[in-house]
């Protein structure tokens, strides 16, 4: 009953209808088969949408999650161009690693220094992508030069799915348990929520958010590499522009950009919602140039109906019984 | 010395093609001696980007600008102003209009292109069949010009049959799903033709994990250092490019000519460019370098780990 | 507390205009902007000559139009993150009217009114339906670029007629660009309409304490709405110059210029979170911005490394006065 | 009674920048004992709540628990070491549930680490149970009313094993029946031999339960002793330091002609049917128990809300007031109950706030005119006697009462006809009540209407010329002159007998 007006419930019914939509035009878009792709060209979206999610229940934003990916990314090819002896697992650990030390750059400069997230974080986005270009020497790392275990990874199929698909999955479960079950996963919440009111309860405000820049950062990493692996090149540009959708997946999640409201189903449905968009505007002929407005026009929907069901429901002190002379 | 300096200005930043065609400027400043090049461009394929590179070029006051531009029509007042200013502009492989240079490098010629991209898939489709376009953005000029070209000419090739054209965006995540879409929007597909280096790199790999290698044939203009690993696994054929060294080289060549040896850009007018030869303009102040070249298993070891 | 009628005199300030100045934001960026140009002039032989700066003040020009409406809607707590967006929107529009041959002073009505209602779209979500300007923008940033690539397509508009030129191209006198002297003028009227005039006091208000400010007899939401207008009337006047000096129009136009803005009034001293800030700071921003990047591309500096400069320019900018006062405390 | 306290504080110091909070204090607490500390506003109570929660570190002295020395680096540790605390704001999170919000920081762990849902949930049940409140742990705090939420931040204090519970003004937000019902938790605690730190401004209810007090003035300790040696004026004295005058000031000048009438103001959720006039020089009450509507009402007369019915006239001409800018240009202003939110800006200078709803005067077609703003704020805020170092200064540096009177100061400088007066002296010290008493009766006595609207008594009958008493959203009664007694209030505000027939004036 809850469920059934919880905007998980309203995202799903949204998802559904959309892809009724698409099934209209095109039947072979619901194939299983097909479905299960489009949640594997969804994964990268998923993983940082989770990250995003945390960062933004903690009241701050990383705008440097897709520089931080590329980054990584980058890191991950050369690493593997110059070394390829070295096995896959190690590289993966390293960049997840990288990562995360790119997000504790990030955490630091918010919790230490006291400078605004969204400063932050815009900064270190411009700094990320320069220092790309500065490694690689703005030369692309393409297919053949990397090995082919390298590339193999993510594609390869383990009870029918991608492990690309299985690394989102495992976040999903990761990041669920995390911020259900654990004490740092509610705190995540209390700190967005009343960061006033967590100093209150023994939360140090700043070293959590720093702990949410670190998991954004860490889960940046590793899907550096998994873009990295799974399209077979690596330059400067890898994903720019995706922290935008990585926040509008967030957004049309229901994920308060206030703080302390959110969930990680919503984050899911909100980035499975985009990436149906993107996968079903080709095979459905709908014109490419029509995807960024209809993205647009969703994210705006979805801003309107999570405002109207969160409005605070009017306390009634009027009685409804008989009028008064 | 009095050095000539020459700025090499690309559409961006560390695009493996562009790349290419630095070094073959490189080898031309080397051959004419007292060359110095500039090898520039913005961080991402804008307009707006390449504006603020050709200011700083005139302020630098450099001897001549050879620029392969992001919009035909953008650029001109910037090159005027620097043409006002003295400094020789040429365009090469994109165009810039005529009012914006003094002469234009094509890298071969519009139609030749065009007739090869067709033919490069036809030639493996004996019984025809359904073909797709994989362009970069929008709004390239020269991906524009060539899918133009290419349709005047399909008539030629009966049994071919062009189902859509979409963008990647020069982006590989982009492209990479747009070929994934085509596939499935077109379960009959035998071929996707991607005239960009960036998209046929992309459909290759995108055939190659939809498990369609043999089925669907990838084709258009790539670099053999980024298609190497298409052509060894199968899921491309053949394609075609033509020599960016070459084409980079010829640029500086005829930047030099124009902006020292009084070369003068007129119609007819025959200008050379070093060991490529001599280069004719039409009445566009337009000249094609060479045919392009097709590249498949018998000569990619050779060429991939130069370009 | 009430033990005295003893009425102390309260004196009006205890500082005096000077040390206000001198312990000022803007002046510590003012140096930065002196240390940047001198570096310049040093390290390139072609920065000290009056048609390269002129030249080079297209860097910043359009950017500072939007970032002077920015830094007030910043100021009041708000954020207009689909500004470049807009300036797609209006240049699309007028691209769209100039194949019905409409001329000149159309073509401009067009960039602005399109602007205009792209402010007030953007003004309506957040102040009637009380959403959150950051999200609503990131919303309207994809649907009004969105939009004209619709329209445009894989197309382009070129073909605008020679007098439209004047605002990206013309000059008024000798080296001052048309777009420069537009910028001056805004930057007066922009520093004027903060800092002297009742509404600026309100945007101060409604940043600090919204809430206080309406109960004060604010009116706050009209502020706001007229604030988003604002924004996207000068994002449309940047349309409108930034058309003319390209000549063309096409859906990529001025990509990822909100961020530069952002970055412009952030480095100009205005809070992100609301509440403080100054034109004359945003102005200096501008310059800095403008210089470094001509500095740098002098020294044929990619762009992308560019980049890594102003991005630790506006941490370390930032940092720096934080880190000093934690020092000392 | 054992002479060992459990915990003591020997000459604790703390300061903020340009503040001394607490200047070298003492304070004992024994177990089984109630200890009120009291002192007026800013005399350091909360600060010295917070850093005994671990909240703020002292600078200087000890803090002592069964005779040995600690140190709390986080809220965590002061829970761990036995106290507890319902704090003076509420610190509660609205996103989370009941249990969640309880067990915040303590959850009970699984063998994996992992919080264990099912036994918090268990466990906030029982707890809640015990304090007598029916809420289902699983329900999201943002569901409840501010009433319940209390209720939470009471659980979640008693959620910890702790042998020294503080409460700072616990009673502040509660009705008069909660308020029985946490005297008798306070009787509980006490019987099972916890030592109990009491803060509150209510003398009556220091009395009522306190064992022993403790006086600070000004972040000093001033003394201690057992309630039973001393009386109320005794402890006046010792708080502000000389005797205050705890007679309502006269009132000489009798109201004139009708200025507002009020005429069947509505509204969908929050008040119906209201219509009362005001006349000029008159002070008019609102009472009634907390959540009655009244603040509601006074917004909507203000332009916050809007009514959906009803008409509002001024000099018998009908004004509109869809907004405060309308509400003010009509003369009518409102000092709101939430100070902290509502009032001052508090990162503005004081001429700013000051001028801020006057800039049509001072400002000329729109344009800023400092002089004037200067002008205008001096004349005013030196008749309130701020004090401050300078017009320059920022709101915020103020103690809390002078932010109040830039507040009162900003209305002034509107020359407005009607001043509203939202619980003007809730939370405030006696001393600086009778100076707001005192300010209220010059008001009236210069022509000013005045409508004050208090939840105390005494407040209320010793001010206003005429009380209307408000229950759930409606106008209960009309009570002046012989008629208005506090039993008559109570009766009308609590809905106790039938009798809902206006008594005339
Ligand atoms: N975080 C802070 N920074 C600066 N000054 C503070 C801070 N907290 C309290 N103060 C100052 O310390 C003094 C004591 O404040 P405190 O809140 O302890 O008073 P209180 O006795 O609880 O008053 P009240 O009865 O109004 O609750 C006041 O002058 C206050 O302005
Ligand atoms: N049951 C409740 N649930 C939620 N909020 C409540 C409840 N009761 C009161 N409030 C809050 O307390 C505020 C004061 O209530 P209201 O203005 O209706 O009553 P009032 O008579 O003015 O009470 P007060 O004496 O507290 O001012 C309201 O704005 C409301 O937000
Ligand atoms: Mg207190
Ligand atoms: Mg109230």
């Amino acid at each position: 009953m809850t469920f059934l007006r919880s905007r998980e419930a309203v995202l799903t019914g949204a998802l559904l209808v959309l892809l009724a939509l698409i099934a209209t035009r095109f039947p072979g878009f619901i194939a299983p088969a097909n479905l299960a792709a489009v949640f594997n060209d969804t994964a990268p979206l998923i993983i940082l949408a989770l990250g995003q999610m945390v960062v933004i229940l903690t009241r701050c934003i990383d705008l440097s999650v897709a520089a931080n990916l590329a980054l990584c990314g980058m890191v991950a090819a050369l690493l593997n161009v110059a070394f390829p002896g070295l096995p896959v697992v190690v590289i993966v650990a390293a960049v997840t690693a990288l990562g995360a030390a790119l997000g504790a750059v990030n955490g630091l400069l918010v919790w230490k220094v006291g400078i605004p997230p969204i400063v932050v974080t815009l900064g270190t986005l411009t700094i990320f992508r320069g220092v790309i270009f500065l490694i690689s020497d703005g030369a692309w790392v393409n297919a053949h030069q990397m090995t082919d275990p390298f590339k193999a990874l993510p594609r390869s199929a383990l009870l029918g799915l991608p492990v690309m698909s299985w690394c989102a999955i495992a976040v999903i479960v990761g990041t669920a348990v995390l911020v259900w079950r654990t004490a740092l996963g509610r705190s995540f919440y209390a700190v967005g929520g009343n960061p006033h009111a967590a100093v209150y309860t023994g939360i140090d405000v700043g070293r959590t958010q720093f702990t949410a820049f670190v998991l954004s950062g860490a889960l940046a990493g590793l899907t550096g590499y998994l873009w990295v692996a799974r399209y077979a090149v690596a330059y400067v540009d890898i994903a720019a522009g995706f922290e935008l959708d990585v926040i509008a997946a967030c957004v049309i999640g229901g994920i308060g950009i206030a703080g302390g409201i959110g969930s990680v189903g919503g984050a899911v449905l909100g980035a499975l919602f985009l990436g149906v968009i993107k996968n079903a505007l080709p095979v459905v002929d709908i014109s490419p140039f029509w995807q960024m407005a209809i993205s647009g026009a969703a994210i705006i929907t979805a801003v309107i109906l999570n405002s109207r069901t969160r409005r605070a429901k009017g306390r009634l002190i009027l009685r409804q019984t008989e009028g008064h002379a | 010395q009095d050095d000539v300096r020459i700025a090499l200005v690309v559409k961006a930043l560390g695009i493996g093609f562009f790349d290419a065609a630095a070094k073959g400027a490189e080898e031309a400043a080397a051959e004419l001696g007292n060359v110095e090049l500039i090898y520039t461009g913005p961080t991402d394929t804008t307009a707006e980007g390449q504006i603020e590179v050709i200011n700083s070029l005139i302020a630098q006051q450099v001897d001549a600008i050879a620029i392969s531009s992001n919009d035909t029509d953008a650029l001109v007042p910037a090159l005027q102003k620097a043409m006002e200013r003295g400094i020789t502009v040429i365009s090469w492989d994109s165009g810039v209009a005529p009012a914006g240079r003094q002469m234009h490098l094509n890298p071969s010629s519009n139609p030749l292109i065009g007739n090869m991209i067709v033919k490069l898939a036809a030639d493996h489709l004996p019984d025809g069949g359904d073909v797709a376009v994989l362009s970069a953005t929008s709004t390239s000029t020269n991906q524009n010009i060539w899918i133009e070209e290419m349709t005047k000419v399909l008539p030629e090739y009966p049994g071919i049959n062009v189902v859509g054209t979409v963008y990647g965006d020069d982006l590989a995540d982009k492209s990479y799903r747009e070929a994934t879409g085509l596939m499935q929007t077109y379960p009959d597909l035998k071929a996707i033709i991607a005239p960009t280096s960036v998209g046929i790199v992309a459909a290759a790999q995108a055939v190659v994990d939809a498990g369609k290698v043999g089925q669907v044939n990838v084709t258009g203009l790539g670099l053999p250092s980024e298609m190497a690993g298409a052509i060894e696994s199968g899921a491309s054929q053949s394609f075609a490019i033509w020599n960016p060294i070459d084409l980079g080289y010829s640029a500086t060549m005829l930047a030099y000519e124009l902006s020292q040896n009084g070369a003068v850009a007129e119609a007819g007018a025959e200008i050379p460019m070093g060991r490529m030869g001599t280069l004719t303009l039409d009445e566009n102040m337009e000249g094609a370098m060479a045919d392009p070249f097709v590249y498949d298993a018998s000569n990619i070891e050779e060429f991939k780990s130069i370009f | 507390m009430t033990d005295t009628s003893l009425h102390r005199r309260l004196p009006d300030r205890l500082t005096t205009r000077t040390q206000r100045l001198l312990r000022s934001w803007e002046v510590l960026l003012l140096a930065v902007a002196v240390a940047i140009f001198t570096f310049n002039a040093l390290a390139s032989p072609y920065f000290l000559n009056v048609w390269n700066l002129s030249d080079a003040t297209f860097n910043f020009t359009e950017k500072a139009m939007i970032a002077f409406a920015m830094a007030l809607l910043i100021i009041a707590g708000e954020i207009d993150l689909s500004v470049a967006a807009i300036v797609a929107l209006a240049s699309t529009a007028m691209g769209y009217a100039l194949q019905f041959g409409v001329g000149t002073p159309g073509l401009v009505a067009i960039g602005l009114g399109t602007g205009l209602a792209c402010g007030a779209f953007n003004g309506f979500l957040v102040t009637r339906l009380g959403l959150a300007s950051i999200v609503v923008t990131i919303g309207t940033m994809s649907l009004f670029r969105g939009i004209s690539s619709i329209v445009l397509g894989d197309g382009a508009f070129n073909g605008y007629p020679a007098s439209f030129a004047v605002f990206g191209q013309g000059y008024v006198w000798w080296v001052i660009t048309v777009e420069l002297a537009i910028f001056a003028v805004l930057a007066v009227v922009f520093g004027v309409l903060l800092h002297r005039t009742n509404f600026g006091r309100a945007v101060y208000a409604i940043g600090n304490n919204p809430t206080a400010a309406l109960f004060s007899g604010v009116r706050v939401d009209r502020v706001r709405f007229i604030l988003f207008l604002l924004t996207g009337l000068m994002a449309g006047l940047a349309a409108v110059c930034l058309t003319s000096r390209l000549g063309s129009t096409r859906p990529s136009i001025a990509m990822g210029m909100e961020l530069e803005v952002v970055t412009m009034v952030v480095l100009g001293g205005v809070n992100i979170l609301g509440g403080s800030g100054t034109i004359p700071g945003v102005v200096i921003a501008a310059f800095v911005m403008g210089l470094v990047t001509f500095g740098l591309g002098l020294l044929n500096v990619p762009g992308i490394v560019m980049s890594i400069f102003v991005g630790a320019l506006l941490i370390g900018v930032i940092a720096l006065p934080r880190l000093i006062g934690k020092l000392r405390a | 009674m054992t002479d060992v306290p459990v915990l003591a504080l020997r000459g604790v110091t703390k300061t903020f920048p340009g503040v001394t909070a607490l200047d070298g204090v003492h304070l004992s607490l024994f177990a089984g004992q109630v200890t009120a500390l009291i002192g007026e506003n800013g005399a350091g109570k909360s600060t010295l709540v917070k850093t005994l929660t671990g909240i703020y570190r002292p600078d200087g002295g000890s803090i002592e628990i069964d005779g040995v020395p600690v140190r709390f680096a986080t809220a965590q540790d002061a829970g761990a070491a036995g106290i507890t605390a319902i704090h003076q704001e509420t610190v509660l999170f609205d996103e989370l549930t009941v249990a969640e919000n309880i067990y915040i920081g303590h959850a009970p762990r699984t063998r994996f680490g992992l919080i264990d849902t099912a036994r918090m949930m268990r466990e906030a049940r029982s707890l809640l149970a015990s304090i007598g409140a029916t809420l289902d742990p699983a329900t999201r705090l943002r569901d409840l009313g501010i009433a319940s939420k209390h209720l939470v931040a009471i659980a979640r204090a008693l959620s910890i094993d702790a042998r020294v519970v503080i409460m700072d003004e616990p009673t502040a937000a509660l009705s008069q029946k909660e308020i029985e019902e946490l005297y008798a938790l306070v009787a509980t605690l006490k019987a099972q031999g916890k030592a109990i730190l009491f803060i509150s401004h209510k003398f009556d209810e220091i009395f009522r339960i306190a064992d022993r007090y403790t006086v600070f003035r000004d972040g000093q300790f001033v003394g201690d002793g057992l309630m039973a040696d001393v009386d109320q004026d005794q402890l006046v004295q010792m708080m502000v330091g000389r005797s205050v005058d705890r007679v309502f000031p006269p009132r000489t000048h009798s109201p004139g002609a009708e200025l507002l009438k009020v005429v069947g103001y509505c509204h969908p959720t929050e008040f119906a049917d209201i219509t009362f006039t005001l006349r000029q020089g008159e002070i008019l009450g609102f009472y009634g128990l907390i959540g009655a509507g009244r603040s509601e009402l006074m917004q909507a007369l203000f332009g916050i809300t809007k009514p959906s019915k009803g008409v509002c006239r001024i000099d018998d001409r009908i004004s509109v007031i869809r907004s405060p800018a309308d509400a003010i240009a009509a003369g009518i202003v409102y000092v709101p109950e939430d100070r902290g939110r509502q009032g001052a800006i508090t990162a503005l200078p004081i001429f700013q706030n000051v001028t801020l709803p006057s800039l049509r005067r001072t400002s000329r077609h729109g344009f800023l005119r400092m002089a004037e703003e200067f002008t205008l704020a001096r004349t005013y805020t030196e008749r309130l006697d701020l004090r401050a170092a300078s017009l320059d200064q920022d709101v915020g540096n103020l103690s809390g009462g002078n932010q109040q009177k830039v507040v009162i100061a900003k209305w002034l400088a509107t020359q407005p006809r009607v001043i509203i007066l939202d619980e003007p002296t809730k939370g405030i010290d006696i001393g600086s009540k009778a100076a707001v008493h005192a300010f209220m009766a010059e008001l009236a006595a210069a022509g000013l209407s005045v409508i004050m609207v208090s939840s105390e008594i005494p407040e209320v009958m010793g001010m206003s010329d005429r009380v209307i008493v408000m229950r759930e959203g409606r106008m209960v009664a009309e009570l002046a002159g012989a008629a208005l007694t506090p039993q008559a209030l109570v009766r009308h505000a609590a809905g106790i007998g039938a009798d809902k027939t206006k008594v005339a004036a």
